[in-house]
């Protein structure tokens, strides 16, 4: 099988394409999905090629496209549902708090909940508070979800077709700013990347630093200026969050005995915080240094597009972070 | 007045007596607390929740709501199965986790259960319903819920996207009046929720709820609607008799409200009406014993089977 | 067909004016680049706007929507302050933060905000007309939004909750057919939305949102119903001229259907009305050349503030 | 001023009474909180006494319940708003992850928003998973929300009034299991429980254990059993979590050089994670053993009663945890 290079965005379209084509029980709906093909253009060709009947527009209903995906898998379907922004599942509260994860526990697994929601995240382009959110974070607080944060456009592909085949709820996190990014994409339908497995995108003996989405870039464009400076840094993806491949991440510190966590999100009670405490405890003996996290500050995001890019790490950040710990 | 409507009554009478009579068993456990949850009983609605699924078929959805029990019996759901969830056993529907009627469930007849929180149903059925059209299957989508729950904003997401899709999907509003100890007059500017739907292009029946026949014969119609591909809305009025969840005294509650309520009884209606259609008291009572005589059995049956262990928690979180 | 109906008509046309010349300089800084989030053009709706702000007292509540910005004008804003908003400036009216219409504020004027999440405005506009009921304060709290965010779960609970209390509230639907890429009648099940207010008990209008003398009309009855705590809902026809941000070509539309609209422009049907009514082409032109140079010296002086600083971001999270 | 032997519920109960009766502008609504005076008795006699303009009941919507809070907040009003139960703020996810939080700060600080969200969390009595959670991580991850955990009537008391005073956003979790729990409160109706100061609830040198809500109780059951063994357990109750005392925490783990977080919401990106990886990396040398999280399972909560008692850590367990960390 040949492999071509393409975005991140289209990525994700193939994904879409491949498994529609392959089973006829996938269907997809949210905004603007069908003839305009997304607002971000990432569902292009899909209503002409898979129909109207399982292609649909949706009106501004968030309760529905997430409740009406849960009733949709209840009924055989396997929906793939797009909010526009992740952070309007945070407005679809109780449907993906409480019944995407929980339907299928609360009637004692009666039934599965094929369910996939495509939540596109991050910052970027001065949208705002409301429309910049990397939400992660809550999802991995609420069990009964599978979470996907993909970074480049293979493992979009690779994740996105593994999460349509699998009979659990998955949350699959887009970063919006990694859409035109470009790379290498199998174009054999039957390559999937599995859930839980991360990669090692950079080894490295120094200090191992965990970063996922739109933060990878940014990390190992870090790492190559530290090594520069002569520091070896290992970079891991989890690539998914649940779950979640400790393993990887613990035999890295074990060689490392330094950790880093770098994410998006607002540092207070943000994903890096459940990973260094579970380092803090697990690996307490290995660990010569502080484990720390690097992370967006402690509010919500302004909307002036200077300023949106004090909310997230930056490379000069994160190159100080590494060496203070590396020199501790 | 043909022996054939004396039949259909028959069944319908049938129906409602045995969810009264699992209720009342379910009462019971309540009152020994011996089960320890909370109970919503339903005494009053029955006529509903009988008549409504005596139109549907056995692969119709079923999205019922927390009063009562009828709808579930009516369905096809054995009671034992029931019963064990209240008794918390593993032969319950729910293997054990549940304790109540919040999450019943029977894949086979159609029932996919209920959410906590109120409003669920009408995302899930649209959903549901979604899924019936796009399989071509023409089983309908039916979602039960109360006056208070059709205040919820998924009423409306969901509810302008089947009509956009056309989806079969049938809503059915059991208005007691009551939220718990909120009076409808008081928290919503309206005393009729049919209106709503209609403007969202639903077909739309208002019916007696305590008349079951009456309630069939609009079920019969708006389902016919639903299947057709004509969302269709049913706003049954009735009364609750009993108290928000057994043990609830009522005391925000004026005594008269109760008392006209209690008159207005389903059962005792349909069995004057079946009197009237040749009927004999015999015939009415046997049903009753019957179906105290089932429940009693399912008890029984359902106590046979061990309660869970600890680890059950851990079971069934992933498919 | 008085001077005062000329002299009343000119003052729309004024607003109108505005709004569209502040909307142009918008369109230009989007399209030279130099404000680089969206911006929603409202061309073509500006008759809505200007008309229910008319008959609004200053210290009467606004929460605006997305689309156009002639509410805000309308309702007293300096265009200083929202083109420094656009601008990234500390003195736009978010001192800094905002970067579009999306926040403008002027609590001077009753201009509570906007959410980034339509439907936002059902329930805040519920709650700013609770505070006026209670407060004694006679004002009212009115609410703008689309046909899409129509749609949204809010719209019900805030309306049963307005309607039982009577709150001063009055909502307008700027119903233009369109969410973005999407037709109403594809996604709703309905071309109106106005008799789902009605449902719930609101008063309402329905008017030609083109027609800048109708919707003051509409809304001087509405408002005053609002007022007398008679909750009210204005639906206005109307049409998006441009796509739904600046620089969307609209590929997903007919070219009649975007001709059409570019027709019923409010503001060359108000240039008919008060040519009709005796103003002269002088006048009319020289209250859209004022305006255009009204915001020209806004821009030039929003540019004299200076951009903020990096720590702004920690600034006015906590009280 | 004297002092009462008040329930909790009771507490609160007064703190709203009073406050109401000091400020016109504070006015209440929710379910059932008018005539009947609340689902769990905790509004008791405050219709009869201030009235039905300022005590209004509500039908089954809470995107009003909080939403409409904000907006009367804007208006004027200083409004406690109840969610029956906490879970259903999750339902009302719009409201109390964006509007709630982000409506000053996306508007330039323009107006304050004094609302307090009332929000009865915890297991107790086979509710289920949908009306026994402990969300207050999630809201830990939202900047611009205040959080009130109080595990005592005073506490109760002290913090609501404290809340009720402040101009900005909190959410006040309120323990169902504790409703009932009597304790000494005072009649004071100008003694305020400040936010961010933790109390120290036991004194110790072996270990300190952070806890708050509902396992304060079952954690100092625990300390005097594990005295009983000689060893001594510090005992620290933060009250709020923002904002978050620190210092108070820093300064018995530098005493003690062991952690311990006890909570009842899911291990998994729980509150004991923020907590734990702050030690893990401002306490990193002062630590003689991991820092360690004791906390429900990643599951949701079944109806059960049997079985909800799985789902939070019982004394038994903060037993052995703690042992464990002492004997390091
Ligand atoms: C979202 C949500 N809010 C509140 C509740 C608590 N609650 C359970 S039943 C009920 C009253 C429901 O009234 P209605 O829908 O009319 O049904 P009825 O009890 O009258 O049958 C309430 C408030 C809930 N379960 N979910
Ligand atoms: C809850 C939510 N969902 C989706 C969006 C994205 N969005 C912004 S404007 C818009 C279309 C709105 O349509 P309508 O309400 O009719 O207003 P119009 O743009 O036509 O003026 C959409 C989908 C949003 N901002 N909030
Ligand atoms: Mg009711
Ligand atoms: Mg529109």
């Amino acid at each position: 099988m040949t492999s071509t290079e393409i975005t991140y965005a289209w990525a994700i379209n193939h994904a879409m394409d491949e498994e529609m084509a392959r089973d006829p029980r996938v269907v997809l709906f949210g905004q603007d999905v069908g003839r305009m093909g997304g607002v971000f253009g990432v569902t292009r060709n899909l209503f002409e090629k898979h129909g109207p009947e399982r292609v649909r527009d949706v009106s501004i209903v968030e309760h529905f496209v997430v409740g009406g995906a849960v009733g949709a898998a209840l009924g055989g379907l396997r929906p793939i549902a797009e909010v526009q922004f992740a952070d309007f599942l945070l407005v679809a509260g109780d449907e993906s708090f409480h019944k995407l994860p929980k339907w299928r526990y609360m009637h004692g697994g009666a039934f599965t909940i094929p369910v996939v929601i495509r939540a596109p995240s991050g910052i970027q382009g001065g949208v705002g508070a409301e429309h910049s959110q990397s939400p992660e974070g809550h999802y991995w607080h609420t069990p009964g979800l599978k979470i996907a944060v993909p970074s480049t456009p293979a493992d979009a592909k690779g994740l996105l077709k593994s999460a349509i085949r699998d009979d659990d709820p998955v949350i699959f996190f887009e970063t919006r700013r990694l859409y035109r990014v470009k790379g290498l994409v199998s174009d054999d339908p039957e390559l999937l990347v599995p859930f839980g497995q991360a990669s090692v995108r950079r080894e490295g003996s120094d200090l191992t630093v965990v970063a996922w989405a739109g933060m990878v870039p940014e990390v190992l464009a870090a790492a190559e200026m530290l090594a520069a400076e002569g520091l070896s840094i290992e970079v891991i993806d989890p690539r998914t969050l649940v779950p979640f491949d400790w393993e990887t991440v613990a035999a890295s510190v074990r060689k490392t005995s330094r950790l880093l966590i770098v994410h998006e999100a607002p540092l207070t009670m943000g994903p890096g915080a459940e990973i260094a405490s579970r380092a803090a405890d697990e690996l307490f003996a290995e660990l010569d240094a502080p484990v720390r996290r690097l992370a967006g500050p402690d509010v919500p995001i302004p909307q002036n597009m200077a300023l949106e890019q004090f909310c997230f790490p930056q490379v000069p950040e994160i190159v100080a972070a590494a060496r203070e710990l590396i020199r501790w | 007045m043909s022996d054939q409507d004396r039949a259909d009554l028959l069944a319908l009478y049938r129906q409602m007596a045995r969810g009264r009579a699992l209720e009342d068993r379910v009462n019971a456990l309540t009152n020994s607390r011996e089960f320890r949850g909370f109970f919503h009983p339903g005494r009053g609605q029955e006529g509903i929740q009988a008549g409504v699924c005596s139109v549907l078929r056995k692969d119709d959805y079923l999205l019922y709501a927390h009063r009562g029990l009828t709808y579930l019996t009516a369905k096809g759901m054995d009671p034992v199965r029931i019963l064990g969830d209240f008794l918390g056993r593993v032969g319950g529907s729910t293997g054990g986790l549940g304790a109540g009627t919040v999450h019943c469930v029977d894949v086979e007849n159609g029932i996919m259960g209920q959410g906590g929180t109120l409003g669920s149903s009408f995302t899930l059925s649209a959903g549901l319903g979604l899924a019936s059209q796009v399989l071509k299957q023409d089983r309908i989508a039916t979602a039960f819920f109360g006056d208070g729950a059709s205040a919820r904003g998924t009423f409306l997401e969901a509810g302008v996207t089947i009509a956009a899709w056309k989806l079969p999907v049938l809503w059915i509003c059991e208005n007691n009046g009551w939220a718990v100890s909120a009076r409808l007059t008081d928290v919503q500017g309206t005393d009729d929720i049919a209106p709503r739907a209609a403007a969202l292009g639903f077909y739309t029946e208002v019916v007696d709820g305590q008349d079951v026949r009456a309630v069939q014969a609009a079920a019969r119609r708006a389902s016919e609607k639903a299947r057709a591909g004509q969302p269709a809305f049913i706003e049954a009025k009735t009364s609750r008799v009993e108290g928000h969840y057994t043990g609830d005294v009522q005391p925000y509650r004026d005594k008269d409200d109760v008392a006209q309520a209690k008159e207005r009884d389903p059962l005792l209606l349909a069995q004057t009406q079946l009197i009237e259609l040749g009927a004999s008291d015999a015939d009415v009572s046997s049903i009753w014993d019957e179906a105290v005589a089932e429940m009693a059995a399912a008890e029984d049956r359902a106590r046979l089977s061990p309660e869970p262990t600890g680890d059950r928690i851990f079971e069934g979180l992933w498919a």
